[in-house]
């Protein structure tokens, strides 16, 4: 028996079964939400039908797991409420995943293309989009996603620049997030509604606290706490308990990892891996 | 292309990746091999519709002759493919260079040094926050001393960077632990892609 | 899109930045000048620098390739430009030593340059004929696409020493995984700090953040290189000076010392 | 004409950070045309990283190295991309798109998505009580795991909020001080390089 040296091929089985078999099966386990999504929920909650949204969704394929599900969920909402969202993108990939995400967002709760959302597709530029849609919405983009002119579109009628809509919410993996902090938020301060990957949330606390973002959706765990929230249960909520049952695997192997470890001895120091950090500068393997 | 025969390379394609995992295979070697020629020529074709064509191209085609300084700064570039003429390349490559450090000077000085420096003065919070800022400042001023070179690792400020170390330990494992999360969701998304787009054994969104 | 035209000539918000800009160049002239009036420039030796010999060393006498990867910045990220110097350190040695040198590149330029160095370094080293065609190459763009050749290269030549160093993002785990894999020396050095866990966790050594940009300085053992660490430790002292004033001034009733510091 | 080069960088560089301090028109202006040159650079660095890489493949295939046959396919999808792309640009509904979606997507995030098998190995394999400082590191990350999902609660309710105060505490006085320390580490390498203090970028040292 050596578990200390133990194949990682059985660890990947292991996380492999973790993920899918919650997926097939799911057991639904409750979740708590989090102040952060709720003030993200009320503050497009408490908008009056009719309201006009902006909503930029700027993310690519690779990261589509954590913010999808939150595309879906937040479109859903505001399609329930009465909202009409303006769709928007930054990232040369991303128009087929909204397209989709507006497809079953807006099938789902019964909306129509042009009557109720539009889509204008992708512009490139970042920070530069971003402050045209200060200007002119029709400048930065003359056509919806399918070329259709934003003049044809009625919906569009009256609506150009951030003072015409409400709210403004961005969700993405990377530093859009920034600009829109920067230019949507303070310089035209327009509220704003934040969705991130779990790995970025935690650096835009300070923004709630300083009022600049009104709420805050981190991640797969922010999107099912918002799908909760809604009384759904979608793609996000399906994977929390697969995250759960992941997250338990691997702490049982850490502890079966170290329970071995005093078995044999090695606690004392006298398994291979050195001093650890603190003497030379560098750091050893741990 | 077919949407069905979409969903069917990319569900092969995604099985030779994981395959990975088992260990090294001709399927991951295909995919991998297949993946490097497609993003390198991916890029370039990118680079040439958003930079070349705007930047390069219209300009002198409109009769704009500032754009042959790009241009030559690039075509001199090219110089590297052979021996003799390496050296030239040299020049756009410290053009090159100086703009991006440049750029970095004050972007890291405004963004690293003088934001940390503000967020790091600003007032105790108050009632029993004032622990966590105190700690928050003793983390700070620990870790700093563990950077600190000049000095060695001895007396006090030896254990203000053993101490400093502690705190480096701590931040690491919350990263660290933090991040299954996000690298999970990632998992889920392409065992939701197999079992649903490619199998359907679960029900759609 | 703004009517009126700036055509201010200074922007007064970012003063502070300048001065403070100024305050550290004057720390580097400062230590330049000690170093160069003989003073000795003690800097503490860093476990994984030496490590990077020894791992060169190992190489060698396995005869197999040394692998350095360069991060996945660009220029204008300070871990690439560390990366490019280390590079040029660790050319030499495997110039001196005789072991072959594999540098995949990510960035296109930061990879002709590094490509520049290596071969410098192997002429420096007396070996300018040895230094393989190819061995510094461009890969792809594509953060995983990298990857996948990366990676594919360590389990087909089987690299007796891995050395990461430069800007790393979510690749950091996946490299240093498949290079434990395999069981090479891996000794890394990043100045992303949200990476630094896995490198920790999954490497032999680590360099932590801004020991990378030491270890650039510090492995020419020159001492105006040296110099330039010990401006920055002049300037870490100040920034903890600063800190603790301000902290007690803010505890005493006057914040306003904070607001020095905002910029915009 | 040996220092030209890095007067070259010298000059560049001092111009671009005094852009930084002027706020005037004119100069962002100069700044933003000589950013699109480095980017027309760029792209030419680019042209003469994929004719590399092209040569290399190329003489695998010549000399039948082994695994010549997977360089095939290197070969085959850096043209096919590149000759589609630079013909018919990279937009929804081009080829290259369609190619994109169905190829470098799926192989991208599932490359990514092994990251949650890595994690975990990692994991195993580095969580062990040796020291202080090892176990300092495994008993956040276990607390950080185990708080973050819905199963942390049941245990115990207080261990969301244990693992907010690990990242608002511990972990940010951490990582702002790495990140100051790394800020000047940045602002240093690069003065070195524009004041020449460093010469090894363009291959001299």
């Amino acid at each position: 028996m050596n578990i200390l040296r133990l194949d990682r091929r059985v660890i990947f089985v292991l996380i492999a079964l973790a993920t899918a078999l919650p997926l097939l099966f799911p057991v639904n386990l409750p979740i708590s939400v989090s102040p952060r999504v709720k003030a993200a929920y009320d503050t497009v909650d408490r908008l009056p039908a009719g309201s006009y949204v902006l909503v930029s969704l700027d993310y690519e394929p690779d990261i589509m797991a954590e913010l999808q599900p939150m595309s879906i969920a937040v479109l859903r909402h505001c399609f329930r409420k009465g909202l009409k969202p303006v769709v928007l993108t930054l990232y040369p990939a991303a128009p087929g995943l909204i397209e989709r995400a507006l497809d079953v967002a807006s099938k789902a709760e019964g909306k129509k293309r042009n009557e109720d959302f539009v889509f204008l597709g992708y512009k490139s530029g970042n920070q530069s989009v971003i402050l045209g849609l200060g200007e002119s919405i029709r400048t930065m983009f003359p056509t919806d996603f399918w070329g259709t002119p934003l003049e044809q579109i009625p919906m569009m009628r009256g609506h150009n620049s951030y003072a015409d809509f409400p709210l403004v919410i961005n969700l993405t993996g990377s530093s859009i997030a920034d600009y829109y902090i920067r230019i949507a938020a303070t310089r035209y301060r327009r509220p704003l509604v934040l969705g991130a990957t779990a790995v970025m949330t935690s650096d835009y606390y300070p923004y709630l606290s300083s009022g600049q973002v009104q709420g805050l959706i981190g991640g797969m765990k922010g999107a099912a706490e918002y799908e909760r929230q809604m009384g759904l249960f979608g793609d996000a909520r399906r994977g929390m308990d697969a995250q759960s049952l992941v997250h338990v695997v691997i702490v049982l192997l850490v502890i079966v990892g170290n329970v071995a470890l005093f078995l044999s001895g090695g606690m004392r120091g006298g398994a291979s891996g050195g001093t650890g950090g603190g003497t030379g500068g560098g750091i050893r393997r741990p | 292309m077919n949407l069905d025969a979409q969903t069917w390379i990319a569900a092969f394609l995604t099985l030779c990746v994981f395959s990975f995992l088992y260990r090294d295979n001709p399927f991951y070697r295909f995919a991998e091999h297949l993946f490097v020629g497609a993003s390198a020529g991916y890029l370039l074709a990118v680079n040439y519709q958003n930079v070349l064509r705007p930047n390069l191209i219209r300009p002198l085609a409109q009769g704009h002759m500032i754009a042959l300084v790009p241009l030559f700064l690039g075509v001199i570039l090219l110089g590297r493919m052979w021996s003799r003429t390496s050296g030239i390349a040299r020049w756009s490559l410290a053009f090159y260079v100086g703009i991006y450090s440049g750029i970095a000077i004050p972007s890291y000085f405004q963004g690293q040094v003088f934001a940390q420096l503000a967020d790091a003065v600003k007032p105790f919070a108050p009632g029993w926050g004032a622990v966590n800022s105190a700690l928050v400042l003793i983390g700070f001023l620990t870790v700093l001393s563990y950077f600190y070179f000049s000095l060695p690792h001895r007396g006090v400020h030896g254990m203000s960077a053993r101490v400093g170390i502690w705190f480096l330990m701590v931040a690491f494992g919350a990263s660290f632990g933090y991040t299954v999360m996000a690298r999970v969701s990632l998992l889920i998304s392409r065992v939701q892609f197999l079992l649903r787009d490619w199998l359907h054994l679960i029900p759609g969104a | 899109m703004n009517p009126q035209l700036d055509t201010r000539l200074f922007e007064p918000a970012r003063l502070n930045l300048l001065i403070g800009l100024a305050l550290f160049v004057l720390f580097l002239v400062v230590n330049i000048a000690r170093a160069r009036g003989g003073a000795a420039m003690f800097i503490r030796p860093m476990a994984g620098l030496k490590a990077v010999e020894e791992a060169i060393g190992r190489a060698t006498e396995m005869g197999r390739p040394v692998l350095y990867v360069p991060g996945l910045g660009d220029m204008s990220e300070g871990g690439t430009l560390a990366s490019i110097t280390i590079l040029s350190r660790v050319a030499r040695r495997t110039a001196e030593m005789g072991c072959d040198l594999e540098v995949p590149g990510y960035d296109p330029v930061a990879t002709t340059m590094m490509e520049g160095a290596a071969r410098q370094a192997y002429v420096e080293a007396g070996r300018g004929d040895s230094f393989r065609a190819g061995s510094v190459h461009y890969v792809s763009a594509q953060q995983f696409a990298y990857v996948a050749a990366v990676t594919g290269y360590m389990l087909r030549e089987r690299p007796a020493a891995n050395i990461f160093m430069g800007s790393f993002y979510a690749e950091s785990l996946f490299l240093a995984e498949t290079g434990n894999l395999t069981g090479a020396i891996q000794i890394a050095g990043t100045d992303q700090v949200t990476q630094l866990p896995f490198f920790v966790c999954a490497c032999d050594y680590a360099l932590l953040g801004e020991e990378l940009y030491a270890a650039s300085a510090y492995l020419g053992r020159e001492p105006i290189q040296l110099a330039t660490i010990a401006a920055q430790d002049w300037a870490k002292g100040l920034a903890a000076g600063i800190v603790i004033v301000a902290s007690i001034l803010t505890a005493l009733g006057h914040p306003e010392v904070g607001r020095l510091l905002q910029t915009r | 004409m040996r220092n030209g080069p890095y007067v070259v960088t010298f000059l560049t560089g001092a111009l671009i950070v005094s852009f930084f301090f002027i706020p005037h028109h004119r100069a962002q202006e100069a700044q933003s045309v000589i950013l699109d040159w480095s980017n027309v650079v760029y792209a030419f660095a680019l042209i003469l990283g994929s004719v590399t890489l092209w040569a290399g493949h190329q003489r695998k295939v010549a000399t039948r190295a082994p695994g010549w046959a997977y360089s095939v396919v290197t070969l085959a999808s850096l043209a096919f991309v590149t000759i589609w792309g630079v013909a018919q640009g990279v937009e929804e509904g081009t080829a290259v798109n369609a190619f994109y979606n169905s190829v470098n997507s799926p192989l991208a995030s599932t490359m990514f998505a092994l990251l949650a098998f890595f994690i975990a190995s990692a994991a195993f394999r580095a969580f062990r009580a040796r020291n202080t400082e090892a176990t300092l590191l495994l008993v956040t990350a276990i607390v950080m795991m185990i708080g973050r999902v819905s199963v942390g609660e049941f245990i115990w309710p207080g261990f969301p909020k244990l693992t907010e105060w690990l990242l608002d505490v511990p972990n940010l006085a951490a990582k702002r001080a790495v990140a100051m320390g790394v800020g000047l580490g940045a602002v240093s390498t690069a003065l070195r390089i524009i004041l020449g203090i460093d010469r090894t970028y363009l291959g001299r040292s």
